[in-house]
């Protein structure tokens, strides 16, 4: 077993808690971080899995970098969209009574 | 051979282009659209009475295309198509003209003469449609553009009335679509044929044959109101009379009888079907039909309630017609379908009469009717005496055709049920006519029009005097060429004959 | 002639989105005009170029997979370039009028309308795993960005669900893709098939193509995974609200089914087939019933999205261990359904935006007595209905058909049930919209009419999803053109 | 968040993490059959670059970062069309610490040179556009913070060109080989180095300012009515 291979196994577990988090966090912002946790688990998977028996690959190191920068920017967006959000309705989590009144559409 | 295949194509096309043209028309053009109406009804007369010729020298009108991989659209003139194409083409005239006046100070007239044409189309493609896949698509339309006139006025008792149209009539649809993807699972896309496919069929077939037969004829029993599958029909006496009139004579009740006279002749085959002991059921569903429609007509209080029954109990005729065996029978059956209609229509055309004239529903109110509106009430006492079946009328001619197909195949047990169906008919029929013709108006109508000269408006007033003058010649002129029993022979030689 | 087309098709709708990017609203309506049509000739001359000659592959800058990327051009995949040219053709001629100019915001429609359009084209070419993850990244963002122009906060808080929804389903999308890659080393989906086909086991792959499964089902809104889809599609402006229904859950099951087809033989089992099955048994059987129960007439819209999507879902039981021709009618019923519900339900959304127009409020209960007015948008929501129900001679019914014949033929007669109830169901949910426009109560003479190509735009894709049915025979045929391995 | 659903949830990911990590040990036992690496190096030399990472995102896999790039700025956009601060600059923000103010303006030239050598690092070695567009962000995020004047950045055409010039840059280049007659996306041969550097400079500068722009676009005013949510 060489070192990149403990590195997907941390990826792995990085993805698990990653998942956990997003599912049982309530806030916006700890989901945000919980999902780019499991983001950086998954890079390391596909980085480490890829590259374990000693040759170094620059495809998977290509994608993560494309990984990154995509996850970056859905981040960035969800945070703006987030503070927004919380700027209009006070409210940090999603989960607030469903029945709602608003404009029409 | 070319406008051979483009003639159903046109027949169809008349009332679809003018069901659209009425659409787009604003509702203050009353003129345009009754000409569009008119004009729309004549022209497809003339086409199906071409047709009609055609089909009766030997010619063939096919139009068949793939509308999927190994399965066809198929428009075919044949006999039977013709029968139920010329029926419809000539009351849709009929209930055209009435209905343009019985709507003629009403709201929303655009949307029901457009729902109304397209209604029509769908009948024309139930009858010309060549396959089984071709008759469900028109089947399927049929129950949409028929929705909006049975919720025609919006009032909460028509949206029930249409609720559990819907629910009846989709949930058949999805048996009948069931049915007919078994059957094409089976044995592949099938034409109809005279004859039917399944002379030959082996003993694989036959195991899994009984099971499409009873989801096709359950699906198609629910617009043909078999008993149990009825319940729709009396509710959606709701919708304004021309359109029960149009439910009853031609577009729902017979495509759901056309239907199963289709699976029964030239799906199956007569024999093959009787072979597999699939109609000695259906004889009993149709009698106990019969029966029970008869036995409830006479306790309903409405007139239109009252003839929704009727129906329920007459379109059984027709089916029972299929299942005695015989050419006879089957003859017999089949003019039904043409009998009926006329009959039933011109009964609804007179219900509709007193209904817009003298605000009388009930059966109760129409006491002395005969008196003041004579056109009217001699129209609906021929076409009672008709469904009773006293001869020389119409309704004579089925039954002593079935009641002789009966008698040739052994099966006496039917007569007695004609027989009692006849002395229902005779008893829920005979206390109106009495009222009409021989009760004294003591208190003032409902609720009373006035139209000049006639007893009721021009529009209204024809067309059952002319329904009436139909039932008769049928019945008088049973012998001649182009009669209905004439063409039910024709189409009954090409059936059975092989 | 072709490496135009693929130049124009790629190219066209980035170009337009960063040109679309400075003008103001309206000028931004005349070039997304002159671009809609020119982008419509590329794609309706591409689909022609395979009609005639078959397929090929295209291999972007010159490097063949698996060193770069190539692109698919088969039937299949042309035939929903000219789907997708078509409903964002119609919502984006929509939008231009719809959509009101006086709004700061919605001068952002158009980037992102083209952007979307572009992510789309993408995937539907797509055959590197890859690829079609940054595909998939690229129509989530655009969607979201879009749901958010909207503005209030119902709206973003649908965005954020559905940003998040979006956001964990690629991820473990990606998750997939490294697993796979560990497992092969390559991304090309034609070379990860053809290597499964040797005869050794790849557990560890199928654990991949799961999670695949799992995070494409998630972003197409298949339940029990479809809580962010009818916020974000209800509350929308009505010609998003078409195009993500149309249009963007289409992508990610268009993926998975690629996936599917390709690989599940070989990786994937009988009950996770079934398993999906059942889950889009169930979204056809619930999302209608919810559809059936909601008051606010794009959200019976939207549930019924979700309902539809149920029906597509049947593609991977109908697929799995059944003989080719079984395969086959599967296969082409699936497709037709798509291309029928994405005509049907752009044409039932921007219909219904009409509607709420109209009568100034989007509860069903304010349609009533709305039939007598003849609106034009009533009747195409209509029309659009009698696909959504399968009922002739719409595509949706052709469809059905197809699947019914599938499923009979595969032994696996329990989805017919599921078809035929679905149908009802539908029935049951359009009808109440249509039975309360027949509603006759007093005091409703406020209607107002809109312009008329609002009105237009729906009927046309109304009635095209409508004569589907009649012309399902040659687009089949399309679709199912020999494909040129390599070429 | 109940006490059940926290263990629920618990052994849900503890299944999930066994089921991957099996799925990693099986992968891991098995050959690859293709070997991607050895694809790379052989072909290294017709693509310009001497860095294969920069190689495969530049050129083997050039679609995919066309369409990255496409992701970067549609966040941008939908991020400004959040977003009502009239200016990138908030003079609320202006500092008046004088230490501060000279410390920043030591830094910020510093960092400027860090981004340029990355991006021009980027051929050869580790580096390229997006990590030099990152540290240009960065400084542009700490000159907002610290308050240095940047009134050439307004939301309008000048922030649109920003965020949009890497992106067009790409893709001119990308049509100009198409119309080269070759196929789209194909560089010609002999200036492939040149372009492949012109792209990475735009896109670098593109990075930054969506980055910026997205740093911006959250609000921070009080909440105005809800139509005045476009730019400008």
């Amino acid at each position: 077993m060489s070192v990149s291979l403990l590195y997907a196994f941390a990826g792995v577990a990085l993805c698990a808690m990653g998942g956990l988090g997003f599912t049982v966090l309530e806030h916006l912002l700890r989901k945000l971080l919980a999902f780019n946790l499991m983001g950086s688990g998954v890079f390391l998977v596909l980085v480490g899995l890829a590259q374990h028996r000693g040759v170094p690959d620059p495809v998977p190191q290509a994608m993560v970098l494309t990984g990154i920068v995509v996850t970056i920017a859905a981040t960035a967006l969800a945070v703006v969209l987030m503070r927004r959000y919380y700027h209009l309705s006070g409210q940090t989590g999603l989960v607030v009574c469903e029945e709602r009144k608003e404009p029409m559409e | 051979m070319a406008s051979g295949a483009l003639l159903p194509v046109f027949a169809l096309m008349t009332s679809l282009l003018a069901s659209l043209i009425i659409f787009t028309l604003p509702e203050d053009r009353g003129r345009v659209r009754t000409l569009v109406n008119i004009g729309a009804a004549l022209i497809k007369l003339a086409l199906v009475a071409v047709m009609i010729r055609g089909v009766a020298i030997g010619q063939e009108y096919l139009l068949a295309f793939d509308m999927l991989p190994g399965v066809e659209f198929v428009l075919r003139a044949d006999a039977l198509a013709m029968l139920f194409a010329g029926l419809s083409a000539l009351l849709w005239l009929l209930t055209t003209i009435y209905a343009i006046g019985y709507l003629e100070a009403s709201p929303n007239r655009s949307r029901f003469f457009g729902f109304f044409s397209l209604c029509v189309a769908s009948t024309m493609g139930i009858a010309l449609a060549g396959n089984l896949f071709t008759f469900f698509i028109f089947y399927e339309m049929l129950t949409l553009s028929t929705y909006p006139l049975v919720v025609h006025r919006g009032t909460p008792k028509a949206l029930r009335a249409g609720r559990n149209y819907l629910i009846y009539t989709l949930t058949g649809g999805a048996v009948l679509l069931l049915g007919i993807v078994c059957l094409h699972g089976l044995v592949g896309d099938l034409r109809f044929q005279e004859g039917g496919h399944f002379a030959g069929a082996g003993p694989e077939l036959r195991g899994a044959l009984p099971w499409v037969f009873f989801l096709l004829v359950s699906g198609l029993g629910v617009k043909a109101a078999l008993v149990p599958l009825h319940g729709w029909l009396p509710q959606a006496m709701v919708a304004p009379a021309p359109v029960s009139a149009l439910l009853h004579a031609v577009a729902v009740v017979k495509a759901g009888a056309f239907g199963i006279v289709r699976v029964v002749f030239e799906v199956f085959g007569l024999e093959s079907a009787q072979s597999m002991g699939l109609l000695s059921v259906l004889v009993v569903v149709a009698s106990v039909t019969i029966l029970y429609g008869s036995a409830m007509a006479l306790y309903q209080v409405d007139l239109k309630r009252r003839l929704a029954f009727s129906t329920i109990s007459q379109v059984s005729y027709i089916v029972l017609g299929l299942c005695l065996f015989g050419p006879v029978g089957a003859a017999g059956g089949l003019v039904h379908l043409v009998n009926q209609g006329i009959m039933k229509i011109t009964l609804f055309f007179c219900a509709g009469n007193y209904a817009e004239t003298l605000g009388a529903h009930r059966i109760d109110e129409l006491d002395g009717a005969g008196k003041r509106m004579p056109g009217t009430s001699v129209a609906f006492t021929i076409a009672a005496f008709g469904m009773i079946g006293a001869p020389p009328l119409a309704g004579f001619i089925t039954k002593w055709m079935l009641g002789i197909g009966a008698l040739a195949e052994g099966m006496d047990w039917v007569v007695g049920v004609l027989i009692l169906s006849s002395v229902l008919n005779a008893a829920y029929f005979l206390p109106i006519l009495h009222r009409l013709w021989f009760r004294e108006r003591t208190t003032p109508w409902p609720k009373e029009y006035r139209w000049g000269r006639l007893e009721t408006s021009v529009w209204l007033f024809w067309p059952p005097l002319m329904t009436a003058v139909m039932t008769m010649a049928i019945g008088v002129f049973a012998a001649m060429p182009f009669s209905p029993l004439a063409w039910v022979i024709l189409i009954v030689s090409r059936e059975v004959a092989l | 002639m072709t490496p135009w087309l693929m130049a124009g098709l790629l190219f066209t709708p980035l170009a337009w989105a960063v040109l679309t990017l400075f003008p103001a609203f309206r000028l931004g309506r005349v070039l997304t005009r002159l671009g809609i049509l020119a982008q419509f000739l590329v794609a309706a001359g591409l689909w022609m170029t395979v009609a005639q000659d078959g397929g090929f592959y295209y291999p972007l800058g010159g490097w063949k997979a698996p060193l770069g990327i190539e692109l698919r051009v088969d039937g299949l995949a042309v035939t929903f370039v000219v789907l997708t040219a078509v409903v964002a053709c119609a919502c984006g001629w929509h939008a231009g009028d719809y959509l009101s100019p006086e709004t700061g915001r919605h001068r952002y429609f158009w980037p992102l309308f083209w952007f979307l359009w572009a992510g789309l084209n993408g995937v539907w070419l797509g055959a590197d795993l890859f690829n079609l993850y940054v595909g998939l990244e690229l129509i989530s963002l655009c969607s979201v960005g879009l749901v958010a122009l909207a503005g209030n906060v119902g709206a973003l808080r649908a965005a954020i669900r559905y940003l998040l929804a979006a956001l964990l389903g690629s991820l473990a999308y990606l998750l997939g893709v490294a697993l796979i890659y560990g497992q092969f080393g390559s991304l090309s989906l034609a070379g990860i098939q053809a290597l499964v086909a040797s005869a050794e086991s790849f557990p560890g792959a199928g654990v991949g193509l799961f999670i695949m499964i799992l995070g494409l089902a998630l972003k197409t809104a298949l339940f029990p995974l479809h809580g962010w889809l009818p916020p974000a599609h209800g509350i929308a402006k009505s010609p998003v609200s078409a195009l993500l229904s149309a249009l963007v859950v289409k992508a990610s099951f268009y993926i998975a089914a690629r996936l599917w087809l390709a690989l599940g033989e070989e990786l994937g089992s009988f009950v996770l087939a079934q398993a999906v099955g059942v889950a889009g048994a169930l979204a056809v059987i619930l999302g209608s019933w919810l559809a059936f129960c909601q008051s606010r007439l794009k959200q019976v819209v939207a549930y019924s999205s979700v309902a539809q999507i149920g029906y597509l879902f049947l593609l991977f039981p109908l697929t799995f261990g059944v003989p080719d021709s079984v395969v086959q009618l599967a296969q082409q019923g699936i497709a037709l359904q798509v291309i029928s519900h994405a005509l049907a339900k752009a044409a039932m959304f921007l219909a219904a935006g009409n509607l709420i127009l109209s009568v100034g409020s989007n509860r069903v209960e304010a349609l009533a007595g709305v039939s007598r007015f003849l609106p034009f948008s009533l009747f195409s929501f209509a029309l659009a209905g009698v696909s959504l129900m399968g009922l002739p001679p719409s595509g949706g019914f052709t469809a059905k058909w197809l699947l019914l014949q599938a499923s009979l033929a595969s032994g696996q007669w329990w989805w017919l049930a599921v078809l035929l109830l679905g149908g009802l169901l539908s029935a049951a949910y359009v009808f109440r919209i249509y039975r309360a426009s027949f509603v006759e109560s007093r005091g409703q003479d406020q209607f107002y009419h809109p312009p008329r190509v609002l009105e237009a735009i729906p009927m046309m894709l109304a009635l095209m999803s409508l004569c589907l049915g009649f012309v399902s025979e040659p687009v089949l045929a399309v679709m199912s053109l020999p494909f040129e391995e390599g070429g | 968040m109940g006490r059940l659903t926290l263990v629920t949830a618990g052994m849900v990911f503890s299944g999930v993490f066994a089921g991957l990590a099996w799925a990693v040990w099986t992968i891991a036992e098995a050959p690859v059959p293709v070997s991607l690496p050895t694809l790379v190096s052989e072909n290294l030399q017709a693509a310009g670059v001497e860095h294969p990472v920069t190689a495969v995102l530049l050129n083997f896999r050039s679609y995919d970062t066309l369409l990255e790039i496409a992701v970067l700025v549609i966040a941008g956009i939908a991020g400004i069309s959040m977003s009502r601060t009239r200016s990138l600059e908030d003079p609320g923000l202006r500092t008046s610490d004088s230490l501060l103010y000279a410390l920043e303006r030591w830094f910020f030239p510093v960092m400027m040179l860090f981004a340029g050598y990355l991006l021009w690092a980027g051929s050869d070695r580790p580096g390229g556009a997006f990590q030099a567009g990152s540290v240009l962000a960065a400084t542009a995020v700490l000159m907002r913070l610290g308050g240095v004047p940047m009134d050439f950045l307004r939301p309008g055409v000048m922030l649109r060109l920003g965020l949009t010039v890497g992106f067009s840059v790409f893709l001119v280049v990308a049509l100009a080989s198409a119309l080269d007659g070759d196929v789209f996306l194909q560089y010609p041969e002999v200036i492939t180095k040149p372009l492949i550097v012109l792209i990475e400079t735009g896109l670098t500068l593109s990075i930054a300012m969506v980055l910026l722009a997205l740093f911006v676009a959250a609000p921070i005013d009080p909440a105005e009515e809800l139509e005045e949510g476009g730019a400008e």
